[in-house]
Order: C-alpha cells, then sequence, then structure tokens
C-alpha cells in the first residue's frame, strides 16, 4: 500500500508553456509532486510528458510560466542546475559512456568526496558497490557498460541519480526494456524509494502500471492536463475508461480487431520458417532454432522483452541479415540467405524497428525514397538515367492515401516519426507482398497515426498477407495479432492464441521459461 | 493530392544552385571590377626607360645559403647601376608557375631575367622569349640541347676553395678525420668534395675523409642529421655543400670546426667557424647588366672560381687561430697559385677511390673531366649513390 | 539551439523545412563578401595598398587573354583534384589521397608517353590518361578497400599514402637509375632529371594566339559535366547518395553499400591521377618531383571543393577563383607582397565559405528566447 | 664500433623524436575530446616562427628568454587552432576541411611564412639555442650519458607532459568527463558536463602543444628561421597518435621509433652504406597505414579504437 505522502510540495510547474516552431508542446500546465508521494504521469506518445519533464530537468526552458522546488521560484538552465535542486531524470535511452566502467559512469560530473581534482578508481567502485547494496540495485562496478545488459543498464542509470542524492526521481517509461518480473522488482523499489522521503515522478502510457504503483496520477493529451486523479488505497475502484478518456480524449475503438473467420480456409503456406539460426553484429547467438508457420491472412505478433533477439530474427527473415541455419520459404519457394533482392522478389516487405537508422535515407527526398526497392525495375529509368517526372508520380500516387505534410521533395530527414512511418508503410506495401514483417509498428507516434498504422496491417492481413508483427507493446499485439508467439533468449519459448490469453503467462514466457510442450 | 508537386519539388533545388554559381561570377566579376577601374595603372614608363631587371629564385633569398649568394649579386648590381635600372625578384616554388612568372615578367617589359636555380630550367625555355637576356647558372640543356643566343651562363666549381678549407679542417681535427656532406651527388657538388679530400690529404696523408649524401637540397632538418651522422662516426671537422646554415649549428653545438660556403655564415656558430667558401657574383652580374645597358649583350658561358675572383676563401673563423703557422703559410701559397690560375687541385698523380690511377704525375684534368666528374678519389670513405 | 555568444542574444535554430534557394544562393556571397573585407584589413595592416593590389592581382588573372591563359594553367589541376575530392566528399568519404593519386597518375602517364609517345598524340593521350587513370584509382583503392572491409579511417591512410607516393616519386628520380630517369648526355650529372616525353605526346592546347586553353582543363570540363549528370540523375548515383547518407539503408535496399563506398574511392583516385597526367601532358613534359610536389595541388583541390560545396558545375567556379588567385599572386610579388600573402588570402576565403554553410542548415534568431518568469 | 653506433641512434632518435612527440600529445587530447584537427603542421610552424621571432629581438638571460620565446610560441599556435576549435564546436563546419584550411592558412606558404616576412626573421640567426644540458654531471656515463643525461631541458619537459597527460585522463575528475565528451557528448552533456568547454579548452591546450613542439626547431635543432622549417613533422604527429592508440606512452614511444628511423639513414650513409634515404622516409607511414588496419578491424575496436564521437560535431538539439 503507497504510504500516506507528507504534503509538502517538492517539485512544481505552474502556468507552463513550451512553444517548438510550429508546435505547442506544453500549454499552461500545472502539475505538483509531493515529498515522498509516487506521482505518475500518465499520457499517449506526443501528449508533451517529456517536453513537461525536460522543463523539470533544465535540458528546456519554459516558453511560459515558472517552476518551483521546494515552494521556491526557480530558474533552470542545464541539467546541472536540476542536479543542484536534487531533481534527477532517468531517460529511455540510457546516455551511458560504453568504455568506461560502472562505477565511471556513476561518478561522471560528481565528486564523491568533494575533491576536486582527484579521481581514485578504486575508491569509487567500492562506494557505488555500497550504494548499489543499500538501493537494492546490483551492479557489478568494477564491469565496463559495454559487457552489461540493458536492464543492468537501467539500474546504473537510476543509481546514477541515487548516488547523487536525488530527492526527485523522474523515470521515463521504464519498464518497456523490462521483463514484467523485473517491472515488478523496479515498482518495489521506487515504493521503496518514496517510503524513504523522496519523490518519484513514473512517466508511463500503461494503465496496470500506473495503478500499480503511484499515489496519484496526472493525465496529460495534446499538451494540456487534463485531471489529477487521487489513487492512493482505493487504486482498484478507478474506473479506467475514465482515465483512458482523459488521457485520449474520445473514445477511441481501441478494441481487437475482427478476425475475419478465415480460419477454417484452406490455410495457404503464407511464411514457413525451419530451423532458423542467426548471430548479431558481436558474433555471439540470438536466434535458437525458431520454426514458425504464418498462413497467409493471419497476423502473427511476436511478443518479447526487447533485445531478446527479435531485431535479428526479423531482419534474417528480409534477407537483410545472413542466416547462420535453417530454411525460409515464402509461399512455399525458398529465400536465399542474406540477400534481400531475394527477399523482396519473393514477395517479402520489411517495415523495420529502426525508421530512420535502416528504413529510410533522411538525407534523400521522398520521392527517391518511395522507389527504393522498385527503382531497379526500369519504370523509373531511361538506360541509366532517372526519369524525374515518373518517380514524382509514383510518389503521390502512393502518398494519396496519407494526408503527409510536406511534399515528395521535402527531406526525408526532415519528416515526424509519424509521416515517416507513414512513407515507410507505403512503399513496403506498393508491392503488395505476400509476407509483411513489421517491427514497433507504432511505437512513438500519436494517437492519430497509430489509428491508421493498425488499419494497414489489419488490411494487409485481410487482403492474404502473412503479417509477422514483432512489439515490445503486449497490449498492441494482444490487440492485433491472431496468435502470439513470445520471444526469450532468441528462442520461441511458447505460442499461445491472442483471444483470452492471460498476461500473467506471457509475462513468464518472456522470463524464458518453457511453455509446457 | 493535387499534381502541382509533381515538377515544382525536383527543380527548386537545381534552381538554387544555379542562382548560386550566377551569383558567385557575378559577384566576381563586379568586385574585382570595381577595383581595376579605381586603381591607376602602375606600370607606366618614366621618361629615359631604366633597363628592366629581374632575379626568379626558388627559395627565400634569405636561406643563408646559395639563394642569399644570388641575392648578394643583385644588391650589387642595385648598388652599381641605381636609377638606371628598375629590379625586381620574385621567389617562385619550382614548378609550372616558373613559367607563369617568367611571361609575367616579359609582359611588364624586364629584359634582362636572372634565373639562378637549375630547376627552372625545366620549365622555362629560353628560346621562347628572343627579346629578353636570359643569364643562368650553369646550363642544364634539357630543353635545348644548343644554348639558345638569348642565354648565357656561368659555372661555378669551388674545388679549389675547398681544396684549401680540407687543409685547415685537417690541421684542426682532433680525430684525425674530417668530413663532407654532399647533397645531391652532381658532378660539380662531387669535384668540391674530391678538392676537400685532396687538400686534406696533402696536410695529412693518412687522414680519414668521410663523404655522406642526403640526396636533397635545402632541407634543415636532413642536412643537420647527416652533420650529426659525420660527427657521431668520428669526423673532428666538417664542410657541407647543402644550402643553409643547419650543419653549421650542429658542429658548433659540438664543438666540432666546420666551413661555410657560399655566403658568410659563421654567425650561427661563431665559436667554431674554421673558415668559409665564399662566393661573389657581383662581378659577373655587373658585366651581364652592363652589356645589356650599352646594347652590347652576347651570349657567353663562363667558368668561374677563384682565378675569376668569384671565389674567396674566408679566413676570419674563430678557430683559424688553431691552424698551425706552417698549414697557414701553405694555404696561403696555394692560394695565389689558384687565383692566378697555375694550379688547380686536380694535379696528378690522381687516384680513384678504386686505386685506379686517374692522371699521372705531372698531368693535371682538363676543365671537361671536371665539369663531368662523377668519382671521388682514394682514402675517401662513402659511395655515391647509384644513378 | 545553442547560442553562439551568451552575450550577444543570437541564437541558432535548426530549420525543419528546406533552406530556401535565396538562401543557398547568398550564404556563399555573403562569405565571399566578409572574406573580402577581412583580406584588405589585413592588407592595409601589412602596409600594401589594397585596391593597387587588386587591380595588379586582377591585370595578373582576369583582364587579358594571355592572363586567362596563364589562369587556366593554374586552374587545370585544381579542376581536375576539385572534382576528385568532391566526388568523394560529396559521398561522405573523405579521401585526402589526391596529392599522392595525382603523383601516381604522373607517373603512369609519363612512363606511357615514353614508351608509346612517338606514334602520335592520337595514341598517346588517351593511353596516357588512361595510364593515369588505371593508377590513380589502385592507389586510391587501398585505402577504399581498407575503409571498407576493415573499418579503418580513410582519412590517415589517405593522408600516409601522400608521403609513400612523394617518396616513391623522389625515388624514381633521384635514387635509382628508374625507366623515367634521363641519364645520357652530361646534363644528367647536372641535375637529377627525368627523361623529356616524346615531342608527338605533349596535349596540344585549344585556342589561338595568347589565348590557350590547355587539354586538361577541356578534359575537367567534360567530367564536371559527366559527374553531376552521375550523381544527380542517374541510378547508379542514386545507390551511392543512399549508402553514402545511411549504409544500413543501403544494405536494406540490397545495395552493396561497401562494394559502392570502394567504387566511388576508385573514381576519385582516377580522376586526381588525370591532374597528374596533365601535368605531364599540358605542361611540364617530363616527371620532375619537385615541380609535382611543391604546389600541393591535391590538397587544395580539397579547398575548392569545399569553396564549391562539392556540386561538380559549382567547383569549375571555385577551381577558376582559385587558379586566379594562385596566378595574381605570383605577378603581385615583389619584395613588397611576399607569395605568402596569397596562402593567407586563399586560407581566409576557405575559413568563411566554411563558416557560412552553418548558416543553410539553420535560422539566426536575433533576440533571447522568451523565458519570462513570472514574479 | 656499432655499440656506440647503437647509443648515437637512440640519442638522436629521442632528439629528433620529441617535438613531434609534444604536438602529437597535443593532437592526442583534442581527439580525446571529439576534434579532429588536421591543422598540426600549421600550429608548429607558428609556434616556429612566433618563437624565433622572441629568440631573435628578445634581449636577456638565455633560459628566460627561451622560455618567454617557447610560451609565445604555444600562444600563437594556440591562437590560431582557435579558428579551428570556432568553425568546428560553434559552427559546427566539417573538420576535416576546417583543419586542412588551417595548415594552408597558417603553414609554410601562409601566415607562418608571412610574419617571417614581415619581421624579417630569415637569415639571421636567433640570439639565443638550448643546448643539450648535463644533467646531475652524467653525461659521460657509459650507456645511459648520452641517452638519458646529455638531452636538451624540453626533452624532460616532454616527459613531464606526457606523464602528466597520462596522470590527467586516467587520474583526475575532468580527465573522465573528457574521456566522456570523446566517447558519447549526449551522455556527458545529460551529467551536466559542458562538452563545448571541453570541446575548446582541448583543442587550445591541443594548439598550445603543437606550437612548443614547433618551437623546437627553431630554439633547439637550430637557431634559424626558414619557411617550412617543421618539413612535414605535424603531419606525422597525427600518424603518431593512432599509433599509440590515443595513449601518451605510446606516443613518445612511435615519436622515438621515428627518430630513430630517421636518424639511421644518415648515420649509416656517414659510415659508408649509402641506402636510398626514401626507404626510411617511407616506413613510418607504411608503419601506420599497417597498424590502423588492425587496430580498426574487429579484434581491436573495442580496446584500442577512435574515440567514438571523433570528428561529430556536437549539438544539443541533435545538430
Amino acid at each position: 500500500m503507497p504510504n500516506e505522502p507528507d504534503r509538502r510540495v517538492a517539485l512544481a510547474a505552474y502556468a507552463v508553456t513550451k512553444r517548438f516552431p510550429g508546435v505547442v508542446a506544453n500549454d499552461n500546465v500545472d502539475f505538483e509532486v509531493l515529498g515522498g508521494e509516487v506521482h505518475a504521469l500518465l499520457g499517449e506518445n506526443g501528449s508533451g510528458k517529456t517536453t513537461l519533464c525536460k522543463m523539470l530537468t533544465g535540458m528546456y526552458q519554459p516558453t511560459a510560466g515558472r517552476i518551483e522546488v521546494d515552494g521556491k521560484s526557480v530558474v533552470m538552465h542545464s541539467p546541472a542546475d536540476a542536479h543542484h535542486n536534487g531533481i534527477f531524470m532517468v531517460h529511455q535511452h540510457f546516455s551511458l559512456v560504453e568504455r568506461l566502467t560502472v562505477a565511471e559512469n556513476v561518478m561522471l560530473g560528481w565528486s564523491l568526496d568533494g575533491s576536486r581534482i582527484r579521481f581514485k578508481r578504486r575508491k569509487a567502485e567500492q562506494e557505488v558497490a555500497r550504494l548499489a547494496e543499500q538501493y537494492e540495485m546490483p551492479v557489478d562496478a568494477g564491469k565496463m557498460i559495454g559487457d552489461l545488459s540493458i536492464g543492468e543498464r537501467q539500474r546504473v542509470e537510476i543509481l546514477k541519480a541515487l548516488c547523487r542524492g536525488a530527492r526527485v526521481l523522474i523515470l521515463d517509461e521504464p519498464t518497456t526494456v523490462l521483463t514484467p518480473q523485473e517491472a515488478e522488482r523496479l515498482f518495489a523499489s521506487v515504493r521503496g524509494l518514496a517510503k524513504a522521503g523522496n519523490s518519484v515522478i513514473f512517466i508511463s502510457h500503461k494503465l496496470h502500471e500506473v495503478l500499480a504503483v503511484s499515489d496519484r496520477v496526472s493525465v496529460l493529451r495534446r499538451g494540456v492536463m487534463t485531471g489529477t486523479v487521487e489513487l492512493g488505497d482505493h487504486a482498484a475502484a478507478v474506473d479506467r475508461k475514465e482515465l483512458a478518456r482523459m488521457m485520449v480524449g474520445r473514445e477511441i475503438e481501441l478494441g481487437r480487431r475482427q478476425r475475419a473467420a478465415r480460419a477454417q480456409e484452406a490455410a495457404t503456406a503464407g511464411l514457413e520458417i525451419k530451423e532458423l539460426v542467426v548471430h548479431n553484429d558481436l558474433g555471439t547467438l540470438a536466434v535458437d532454432r525458431i520454426n514458425l508457420n504464418v498462413a497467409a491472412g493471419e497476423v502473427l505478433g511476436v511478443a518479447g522483452v526487447a533485445g531478446n533477439g527479435q531485431r535479428e530474427f526479423a531482419e534474417a527473415i528480409a534477407g537483410v541479415r545472413p542466416r547462420s541455419g535453417g530454411e525460409v520459404f515464402v509461399g512455399g519457394t525458398p529465400v536465399r540467405s542474406g540477400r534481400p533482392l531475394a527477399a523482396l522478389a519473393a514477395g517479402m516487405a520489411f517495415v523495420p524497428e529502426d525508421r530512420m537508422g535502416i528504413g529510410l535515407a533522411s538525407g534523400i527526398d521522398v520521392a527517391e525514397n518511395l522507389v527504393l526497392k522498385s527503382f531497379r525495375t526500369g519504370a523509373f529509368s531511361r538506360g541509366p538515367l532517372i526519369r524525374r517526372g515518373r518517380v514524382v508520380d509514383n510518389a503521390n500516387t502512393l502518398l494519396s492515401g496519407y494526408e503527409l505534410r510536406g511534399g515528395p521533395s521535402s527531406l526525408v530527414g526532415q519528416l515526424s516519426g509519424g509521416n515517416a512511418q507513414k512513407v515507410l508503410l507505403a512503399r513496403e506495401m506498393a508491392s503488395q507482398p505476400k509476407v509483411l514483417v513489421i517491427a514497433a509498428p507504432t511505437r512513438g507516434l500519436d494517437v492519430g497515426v497509430t489509428e491508421t498504422v493498425r488499419k494497414l496491417i489489419a488490411e494487409a492481413a485481410d487482403s492474404g498477407t502473412a503479417v509477422v508483427m514483432i512489439s515490445e507493446d503486449l497490449d498492441e499485439v494482444l490487440d492485433l495479432a491472431d496468435r502470439v508467439a513470445v520471444m526469450s533468449g532468441g528462442r520461441i519459448t511458447g505460442i499461445v492464441d491472442a483471444e483470452g490469453a492471460d498476461v500473467e503467462e506471457i509475462g513468464l514466457l518472456m522470463m524464458g521459461q518453457e511453455q509446457a510442450a | 493530392m493535387s499534381k502541382h508537386w509533381k515538377r515544382a519539388g525536383g527543380s527548386s533545388r537545381a534552381a538554387g544552385l544555379t542562382a548560386t554559381a550566377a551569383m558567385l561570377v557575378a559577384l566576381v566579376v563586379a568586385v574585382f571590377g570595381l577595383s581595376a577601374s579605381a586603381g591607376a595603372s602602375t606600370t607606366g614608363r618614366a621618361a629615359s626607360a631604366p633597363l628592366k631587371v629581374a632575379f626568379l629564385y626558388e627559395n627565400a633569398t634569405n636561406d643563408l645559403g646559395w639563394d642569399t649568394a644570388m641575392y648578394e649579386g643583385q644588391q650589387g648590381v642595385v648598388a652599381k647601376f641605381g636609377s638606371k635600372i628598375s629590379v625586381t625578384d620574385k621567389v617562385v616554388p619550382d614548378g609550372p608557375e616558373d613559367v607563369t612568372a617568367v611571361k609575367s615578367l616579359v609582359a611588364a617589359g624586364y629584359k634582362l631575367i636572372f634565373l639562378t636555380a637549375f630547376n627552372q630550367q625545366l620549365y622555362v625555355n629560353p628560346a621562347k622569349f628572343p627579346g629578353v637576356h636570359i643569364v643562368q647558372a650553369e646550363y642544364v640543356g634539357i630543353l635545348d640541347k644548343k644554348m639558345p643566343s638569348n642565354t648565357s651562363t656561368y659555372f661555378t666549381v669551388d674545388a679549389d676553395g675547398f681544396y684549401l678549407a680540407g687543409m685547415a679542417a685537417a690541421s684542426v681535427t682532433k680525430t684525425g678525420q674530417v668530413g663532407i656532406i654532399c647533397g645531391e651527388p652532381i658532378s660539380d657538388n662531387l669535384a668540391e668534395s674530391n678538392g676537400f679530400a685532396l687538400g686534406a690529404q696533402a696536410v695529412n696523408p693518412a687522414i680519414k675523409v668521410r663523404f655522406t649524401c642526403t640526396n636533397n637540397w635545402d632541407s634543415v632538418s636532413i642536412a643537420q642529421n647527416a652533420a650529426r651522422g659525420l660527427i657521431n662516426a668520428g669526423a673532428g671537422a666538417i664542410a657541407f655543400l647543402t644550402t643553409g646554415a643547419g650543419p653549421g649549428q650542429v658542429a658548433a653545438e659540438k664543438g666540432i670546426p666546420w666551413i661555410g660556403y657560399q655566403t658568410q655564415q659563421k654567425a650561427v656558430g661563431a665559436k667554431s667557424y674554421l673558415a668559409g667558401v665564399l662566393w661573389n657574383l657581383k662581378p659577373l652580374f655587373l658585366k651581364d647588366t652592363q652589356q645589356a645597358l650599352s646594347g652590347t649583350w652576347m651570349s657567353h658561358t663562363d667558368y668561374v672560381s677563384m682565378t675569376e675572383g668569384t671565389t674567396s676563401f674566408d679566413e676570419s673563423g674563430a678557430l683559424w687561430k688553431e691552424v698551425p703557422a706552417k698549414v697557414k703559410a701553405e694555404i696561403a701559397a696555394k692560394q695565389k697559385l689558384f687565383e692566378s690560375g697555375k694550379a688547380t687541385p686536380f694535379s696528378g698523380p690522381l687516384y680513384a677511390q678504386s686505386g685506379k690511377l686517374i692522371s699521372k704525375t705531372g698531368y693535371a684534368l682538363d676543365s671537361t673531366q671536371v665539369t663531368d666528374m662523377n668519382f671521388l678519389v682514394k682514402g675517401v670513405i662513402g659511395t655515391i649513390p647509384k644513378g | 539551439m545553442s547560442a553562439i555568444l551568451p552575450a550577444i542574444p543570437i541564437r541558432l535554430e535548426k530549420r525543419t523545412e528546406r533552406t530556401p534557394s535565396w538562401v543557398q544562393a547568398a550564404t556563399p556571397v555573403g562569405a565571399f563578401l566578409f572574406a573580402f573585407v577581412i583580406v584588405t584589413v589585413i592588407l592595409l595592416a601589412g602596409g600594401h595598398n589594397p585596391l593597387q593590389s587588386y587591380n595588379a592581382m586582377l591585370q595578373a588573372s582576369v583582364t587579358s587573354t594571355s592572363a586567362i591563359s596563364q589562369t587556366l594553367v593554374s586552374a587545370t589541376p585544381l579542376l581536375l583534384t576539385g572534382l576528385a575530392a568532391a566526388v568523394a566528399f560529396r559521398m561522405g568519404i573523405w579521401n585526402i589521397g589526391g596529392e599522392g593519386q595525382l603523383y601516381i597518375g604522373a607517373i603512369c602517364a609519363s612512363g606511357v608517353a615514353l614508351a608509346i609517345g612517338a606514334h602520335g598524340i592520337g595514341l598517346a593521350l588517351p593511353a596516357m590518361i588512361l595510364a593515369a587513370m588505371v593508377g590513380g584509382a589502385l592507389w586510391a583503392a587501398i585505402p577504399g578497400l581498407l575503409r571498407a572491409y576493415l573499418n579503418a579511417n580513410e582519412i590517415l591512410t589517405s593522408l600516409m599514402l601522400n608521403y609513400t607516393a612523394g617518396l616513391l616519386l623522389d625515388w624514381l628520380i633521384n635514387d635509382s637509375n628508374s625507366y623515367w630517369r634521363d641519364t645520357s648526355g652530361a646534363s644528367a650529372y647536372l641535375v637529377a632529371h627525368g627523361k623529356t616525353i616524346p615531342g608527338a605526346a605533349n596535349w596540344p592546347a585549344i585556342g589561338g594566339g595568347n589565348f590557350s586553353v590547355p587539354f586538361g582543363f577541356l578534359v575537367g570540363l567534360v567530367l564536371a559535366a559527366l559527374l553531376f549528370v552521375l550523381v544527380r540523375h542517374t541510378w547508379l548515383g542514386y545507390q551511392l547518395r543512399v549508402t553514402a547518407d545511411n549504409p544500413g539503408v543501403g544494405r536494406y535496399a540490397g545495395m552493396a553499400s561497401k562494394r559502392n563506398f570502394v567504387i566511388v574511392m576508385l573514381l576519385s583516385g582516377a580522376i586526381a591521377a588525370i591532374a597528374g597526367a596533365s601535368q605531364v601532358g599540358d605542361f611540364t613534359h617530363i616527371l620532375d618531383p619537385t615541380g609535382l610536389q611543391s604546389p600541393q595541388y591535391g590538397y587544395t583541390g580539397i579547398v575548392v571543393a569545399a569553396l564549391g560545396r562539392y556540386n561538380p558545375l559549382a567547383v569549375v567556379i571555385s577551381a577558376l577563383l582559385l587558379g586566379a588567385i594562385t596566378n595574381a599572386g605570383i605577378n603581385v610579388q615583389s619584395a613588397t607582397f611576399p607569395q605568402s600573402l596569397t596562402g593567407v588570402i586563399e586560407g581566409i576565403i576557405l575559413f568563411c565559405v566554411l563558416g557560412s554553410e552553418i548558416f543553410s542548415r539553420y535560422r539566426v534568431r536575433v533576440g533571447a528566447e522568451k523565458a519570462t518568469v513570472a514574479a | 664500433m656499432n655499440r656506440g653506433l647503437v647509443i648515437q641512434l637512440i640519442a638522436t632518435g629521442i632528439f629528433y623524436g620529441t617535438p613531434m612527440a609534444i604536438a602529437a600529445l597535443g593532437e592526442l587530447l583534442a581527439e580525446r575530446s571529439g576534434v579532429l584537427n588536421l591543422g598540426v603542421e600549421g600550429m608548429m610552424l607558428m609556434g616556429a616562427v612566433v618563437a624565433f621571432w622572441v629568440s631573435r629581438d628578445v634581449s636577456g638571460p638565455n633560459g628566460l628568454v627561451l622560455i618567454i620565446a617557447v610560451l609565445a610560441g604555444a600562444a600563437a599556435a594556440a591562437a590560431v587552432s582557435l579558428i579551428h576549435a570556432f568553425m568546428t564546436i560553434t559552427l559546427r563546419a566539417n573538420q576535416v576541411v576546417s583543419g586542412l584550411a588551417l595548415t594552408i592558412f597558417a603553414g609554410a606558404t601562409g601566415l607562418s611564412s608571412y610574419v617571417g616576412d614581415l619581421a624579417n626573421l630569415g637569415g639571421n640567426p636567433g640570439r639565443h639555442i638550448m643546448n643539450a644540458i648535463n644533467v646531475f654531471g652524467l653525461k659521460d656515463v657509459p650507456i645511459l650519458g648520452p641517452i638519458i643525461f646529455n638531452q636538451p631541458a624540453l626533452v624532460y619537459i616532454s616527459w613531464v607532459i606526457a606523464f602528466a597527460i597520462y596522470w590527467y585522463v586516467n587520474k583526475t575528475r575532468q580527465g573522465l568527463h573528457l574521456r566522456a565528451v570523446g566517447e558519447n557528448p549526449e551522455a556527458a552533456d545529460a551529467m551536466g558536463v559542458s562538452v563545448t568547454r571541453y570541446r575548446y579548452a582541448h583543442v587550445l591546450i591541443g594548439g598550445a602543444l603543437a606550437g612548443v613542439g614547433g618551437s623546437f626547431y627553431t630554439l633547439v635543432i637550430s637557431s634559424e628561421w626558414t619557411d617550412g622549417i617543421t618539413s612535414g613533422a605535424g603531419w606525422i604527429a597525427l600518424a603518431l597518435v593512432i599509433l599509440a592508440f590515443w595513449r601518451p606512452a605510446g606516443v613518445i614511444a612511435g615519436a622515438y621509433l621515428f627518430g630513430v628511423v630517421s636518424a639511421l639513414g644518415a648515420n649509416l650513409s656517414a659510415r659508408g652504406v649509402q641506402l636510398p634515404p626514401e626507404v626510411f622516409s617511407a616506413l613510418p607511414y607504411v608503419l601506420t597505414i599497417a597498424v590502423l588496419a588492425i587496430v580498426s578491424s574487429g579484434w581491436g575496436r573495442g580496446r584500442f579504437g577512435a574515440p567514438a564521437a571523433l570528428g561529430v560535431p556536437y549539438a544539443r538539439d541533435g545538430g
């Protein structure tokens, strides 16, 4: 049971506004965090919750309004100012230096014993080990960050803040990289911190987490604070639909996809994977003998915590990464390993998780990105030359289904995350693929685009494409998929039907516990 | 979606680039144009047209070596003829830009041009500038086997000067060894090195003469490296044929007597400066300028050394006092013979390093044998790099 | 957002939309004006009359046909090494090896000229260019392959190869009885030099009287046009642009980014080598180590490419500009106007244009961000 | 006899390696902060010309004037490196092109030669020279004497600088911040470390040390000024930083190796063994390419590779 907060306002923002060129990220927001309280900040991606927290930590300066610490108005120009006020933020992608040890990362920008110059490595490691013990965040202080797992890295991030005497700790979507059990242990630590008098701001867009850990929850939608709800002892009684409405504004039919009654048809073979083995860039085993079949028109969800081989699995199927072993068949025909063009020819489409990293060339304009896979067909060339007119026409026809800000000649690098995903999907769907492999389809997209993307995936499946959807967002997988395969440690630990699946069981599968055969 | 994006997108980027190009060119012409009209022309001719004389150097004229010696010649000409002539000089790194420089000088009306470096002759073909007198240090004859009529040249071989230097060095060395840095293994350097060796052997027949080539003309650090090499190998006194006073500096630091070359260099390492083989090119340059002024200039080839007074032996070194009186007298006597042309360093018997007899007693090498010398004399430790 | 000078309320704001074309045109012009002002100040400080110096520089490089021909002599190698650097830098590949590739091109071209030059220009000229391109491409292949397959930084490997090529050049002429060295005749012992290529192999210059365009410059113009079309309008150029922008996307789309990287490096090396062939064919007609190494055409070519923002057509203009400045520098040079001033002027122009680059990516905002703090 | 040659070679190697070592130590710091500066040759020449100017014009006790000269050279080179810092850190210009521009602007045919002309430094020798000192009178001790105890002061200062850098980078908080700024500027920024200030500071220190290295040529090796007197040492310094895997001790060892190799040719030819000098001169460059290939391939990248953010301009808003 969360304890009784001591009513002192540790950190607050009054009438705070933040304007970026062309968008108002926060509009006249009031937000108070009491001492010793776990205060959740709930909101969809793009609702402005991260921007608000960046202002609370001095990364950004508010365009209007003021920030108060312990009742006094403060102006913070940099994270260092925030640190002086005891405010620390743990980001989603960690800011750790790969080639330094845990102790060195913790000591960065801070002095252990107040000495301005000397940095004694051994003493620092002992101190960090002691603090790790004290906050039950076990981690080896002498190891290089490069050699740590994702969970350990997150603990180092939190430890960095605590060691520096954080009184207000802001956690930005911490559980996305954790298994349910690791998330549970995190909630326990967070409650422990609160009991010790610190305040914790818990940013999330997952309802069940918020209810499980926080004393109060404030909800942000499109940069406006729609309300603060007391949870405390009657958490269970809170109306979830009400909170969702506050978060999303209108009754989004997030309901589950109506399964076309297709299960009975002869399951024409879409994608077949036999004994797939793949290694990652460092040469270690990433995918360990996976066997899967995805029928045409079926959506197979692949759930699991990030970093369990999903990325290598997707890239190997799409031919971007060579397979160390096993076979892949599309509509019965085998696909050669490590040959993106062969996969393309076989009717494979691939929307990667890292949109700007692999999917789109940011320095090239939209029109030319849209022909990335089709320029070899000759439809757009006169001998070796590019027929610019044809390329732009193609862009216009493909993008007709989406309202895309900026024309075909605007650089992809200048598009928002949502628009980029639209361009990517438009291109991949253009070739009416037999198989669509799509990773993290809606990460970082605002609600409107998320809806469009989900509709597209559903349409693809209904039109007979075999869809493999890899996502860390369990709710999204359960909503869209027919069956859910859970990956852990590079293996498929179990396959369950999405209809009425038990989250607890999936959690265990994610943890690597093999499904009873 | 309307089609209007169709053409606009692609072309806007191209428009930007052509705009850039047009703007750039317009600016350059405008800015320069402005200054052209404003600047008064500076190349108007004065009343009685003075003869325009130019000197073209490959290195800065203060390198305390070859170019400084040439510059002293230039200053002699300016001092002598004053307002009757107008003199300029240019420093241009060797390469096609030598031609640019000469063309611009000819266009500006220069009638007498002194080319001071061998490499310039790889590019500037005097035959292409008929109306201009061109004076060169040594005629290399690459572009034109036969020397054009508008060219004259002087050929400096200081074997005699270095003979005297060899005598002095041999008399003061404490290690029974002397050394010489030869720079490029070209014929006159070999002749000067052999002169140095023969002079040293005249004073001390058992003397060891170390010879090293750096294949580099003007790099200070390479020449100094070679000087250190010689001293480490035991040379008790050193001389050098590379340009610049770098090796003298090293010798002074290690207290080893050294011989300066081409121009007065003792300031660099005065305390152990022994003597110097100095150039005085004024007589040559004055003759050419006088002839050009009086219109009686003809092509000529001078073969200059002590006899013509263009090479002198400087005895103003701090260590000169350590040369035994007997040797000083012999040096003075030898110098008079060289200056009067009655003697040459290469009088027989003369043996090559391999021991082969080059010329019998009583016979001396003739000038062509000296200008094409490609061997080292007996007793010299060192090898001429291949080629 | 980061403030340039905290004191003065000027802020840089990242442009979120495409750079307007007037800005693209105005920035280099602004940069030149700014450089022009600084150079004038330096000339005044050095005791020179700026107008007189500019006038003399102008007369030396632009106003008369013979001056323009001389400018072309300096501009030709700069155009070729400029294009070589532009095509590589445009693709995000830092080929600093233009200087060494130029030497290798000169060695190959002079070798071929000595061998078959006597058979007439029709055969000699194409053979010289081809030989140079092959040599330059192979020399550039070393940093290319090391970077593509061993991930070795191409900046430093190509830099080290410049010196190695220079030493090879010295060795061929000064230290060995190599095929290139002239060991016949008396002059062989006066100064170490290479054999002169047969007269028939000398490259023709186009144009009569005292206006002549070196053949190498025409080759440069043709190359500039070809490269512009290649990069902008061909699918090979498209693939090169994609792999340069993001090798990951290249692999995803089935493009061999490693192979494309090496192709661009070979192309860049080949073009730089043509500059070497042109030096031998057009100007020196002999393989001369000092003549090739002292002007540092390879490094100045990078300056030319940067001034032209790596766009082949703009590189033609910046090559002409730097050629004019180099040429003018020689003419204006006298005891009072030392040759080193040209290097200073070139450096200032480059710094100003380089600095102006930022204004096309960022918008300048005057006045501090309005962070009003309520009482 | 050849034992004497070996001792001479090592002593000369240390002597000629020192200027390159000092400049490379400076470049090491700049690169550790993530800024590549190809202008080392230009900065060394600025240091050389200004140091010589002071040595020629300032009269006073030899030791004092030499100190002033070295500091003046360092300041001049640092001032020039400020241009590169402003270009690449504040204006985020391309570091490769800016570095090359610096060498053209200040190098052998640029500002350093212009200063030489203005102050008419050529041809007349400086009045002060830093000679080898006889440390504790041990000059004549058989083996170590000439190598260790008979070198000019700057050699011993270069050892102190190398150790100070080792201590600074590994044993101080600021050194830790420097490593973080070079490896992952975003992380350093998030922890309140000012990336811009660190990069400016270390590019300037790099410039100053390049100036000290340059002054070695006009105060120690010789006391005269010629254009481009460092003749390429700046480029070797760049190679040294890689050969040493960005570690100070490696820089010193590599520099002395280069010194010995370049001295070897001259010493051998003085003893009658004439080998083509180009072979010796080419050795260091070929060696660097080989080491670079090994270091950058998979095996070496983890421990020995370049700082991860080398050459990448940093801007908080993603640049």
